[in-house]
């Protein structure tokens, strides 16, 4: 298979676009598309402070490593969650990639306020998966705010899009149907976000992680019940394959015609938003979420007599 | 004969009778855009031919987040 | 395996809602079904005259068969395309069910009225099946006004609709999905339109259809590509095979809490009806699609020199 | 062996070593919701048995149109 630009060797081929390129002209391929998901979906400009969410995974790395080539404003995030082996082992490869293409980076442990992971599993009912990502957008959302970004960005593809709003419309789930997308803008209490990688396929981020030899965090979190939205990824994939293109159209359709009936129904029903009691985040209930995990955390730990 | 290693599950296997990625992929039950096939370091993809003794690394993609 | 509501050898088994039946308690649960989505969707009561299109298939003979033993004042109308020996063998197996359950039929034969599909296929460029489709609906919602029938009921069944659904879902067509459901009312030039077996998959309509020795006409039509939505309907089935039940839970959801936000934004940016210039029937252009087509065909039939 | 009648194909086949419908089911590449599994004008459940010289008709569900 030859490059469909420059006739070289190819080494990626893209069923989806119908193409196939050289390691050169895929990078260009793959900033391209970053390009027009940053214009399109009006994400930043030139002089933005951005936060890149860093899991350590192929997808976050990759992001924070184009942005900064693209000349961007950026600086990594990683959340250290302290599940044993497998955070230490995250933030060891996180630390690694920043100081090799010598990128800023803020780490915060949750442990540190109050809200370390094995507690979360031990000692409160709801599935610890659930309460982590509470956790996990809340302090995102609260650094890029107290630390004054102007926008937060994480690495999600389009193959975890796709597959989020396929579940989410397969339960007709109006809320979150009215509130997905690649970039969702500023509102009281929340930072702009953005998903500068939504038009690239999971496969294509992990070719330009692989070809920029980005060493990724790829073992599975000791407490995942395997990976989510997994079925749904095989679903979507064999009808990709059938029909290349379709999971593209599929989320690009959504967004023209899809989100706004659920924006419209939202506004004639939707829930108000009011600040937490506690830390002031927006939340429709007194209490958010997160305050209410710790709360309950802290209380469960003096009750077994580990916290004075 | 070719040697295959698979990630992320670090389990090596060998395999008779593959001759092109395609081939390859079509016997693991993977679909071309589920995997990165590697040899000596260089990406290859489906169409490429694969030869007796080959060291091919297999790593799928969806992320196990 | 034992029927979950009599013990006796099951013959049916119905992983959806974890139960298997024997013949007699089979029945029970079909009828329930049907009565339940009669009853839910108010789609009519017993003094109403009911129009069922008839294909020949299982689907429509099992829902005229089920409606009349329910008591319902049925009449069948079976549609005759034209379309050489399979037309013939279709009608000729409607024509002997309703002689043998003694149940009225109306036939209307589509070349009477200038609309022979060997024609529509030979001198009309858009593909067959969806002129023949819009001829069909056409003359099923014309005869059940002109007849004052007051509603119009169809075959489809759970496969289908879900199938429909997920296809309008993939497209993000606002218009079909504000517009798609088992029961849509009467609205100016339309008669109302119920599908009394949506609750019921297609297995179990083919299980009812064996039991009750319904001879079906199963022929695909020659001018077919292939069963319509058959790709959705595996992937569908692959869905359901994983999680029973979510079929069912995808199209019920959908018209929960799906249809209402296409309605609200329908209602603000639809395109107004108004008469046909030509046969009254309600369109959004001058001219409707079908009166279009019939006179295209006239018109090339006459060049041809086919038409005096 | 049992002998089996594919509908709507109208096809003919024989197949060995199967012992229950799921297995015949199974063999055909269909999920139980996907086809009727008659023997001797019965509608059996997939956990039946099936024995060597059985006659069965296996028609799929998936309508035509």
């Amino acid at each position: 298979m030859k490059c469909k630009r420059c006739k070289a060797q190819a080494v990626v081929a893209l069923p989806s676009h119908n193409t196939a390129f050289c390691e050169e002209c895929f990078y260009l391929f793959f900033t391209r598309q970053v390009e027009t998901a940053i214009r399109r979906q009006k994400m930043f400009g030139p002089d933005d402070r951005i936060l890149v969410a860093l899991s350590g995974g192929k997808d976050s790395l990759t992001l924070m490593l184009e942005l900064a080539l693209q000349g961007y404003d950026v600086t990594g995030l990683h959340i250290d969650l302290g599940i044993g082996e497998s955070s230490i082992q995250a933030r060891a490869k996180v630390e690694a990639f920043c100081r090799k293409h010598s990128l800023n980076l803020r780490v915060l442990e949750t442990a540190s306020v109050g809200l370390a992971m094995p507690d979360v599993k031990k000692y409160i009912k709801r599935p610890v998966c659930s309460v982590c990502g509470k956790v996990k957008r809340y302090y995102f959302n609260k650094v890029a705010r107290e630390e004054g970004f102007d926008v937060l960005a994480t690495g999600h593809n389009l193959d975890d899009e796709a597959a989020r709003l396929f579940a989410n419309t397969l339960r007709w789930d109006a809320a979150y149907l009215s509130d997905q997308g690649p970039s969702l803008p500023a509102a009281e209490g929340f930072v702009r976000k953005v998903k500068p990688l939504y038009r690239l396929t999971e496969f294509e981020t992990a070719n330009y992680a692989f070809l920029k030899g980005i060493e990724i965090h790829s073992a599975p979190c000791p407490y995942s019940q395997g990976a989510s939205f997994t079925n749904h990824k095989q679903l979507l994939g064999e009808l990709e394959h059938r029909s290349p293109g379709s999971k593209f159209a599929f989320y690009d359709g959504f967004l023209r015609n899809g989100r706004p009936a659920f924006q419209l129904l939202e506004e004639e029903q939707g829930d108000e938003l009011a600040p937490c009691r506690e830390c002031g985040s927006p939340t429709s209930t007194e209490l958010c979420g997160v305050c209410r995990v710790r709360m309950a955390l802290s209380e469960k730990k003096r009750e077994a007599g580990e916290l004075a | 004969m070719i040697h295959v290693r698979l990630e992320p599950e670090a389990k090596d296997i060998e395999l008779h009778r593959i001759k092109t990625v395609l081939g390859l992929l079509n016997r693991l039950e993977l679909r071309p855009t589920m995997a990165l096939v590697v040899r000596d370091g260089c990406l290859l993809t489906p169409d490429r031919r694969l030869y007796n003794n080959d060291h091919v690394l297999v790593r799928t993609v969806t992320s196990a987040g």
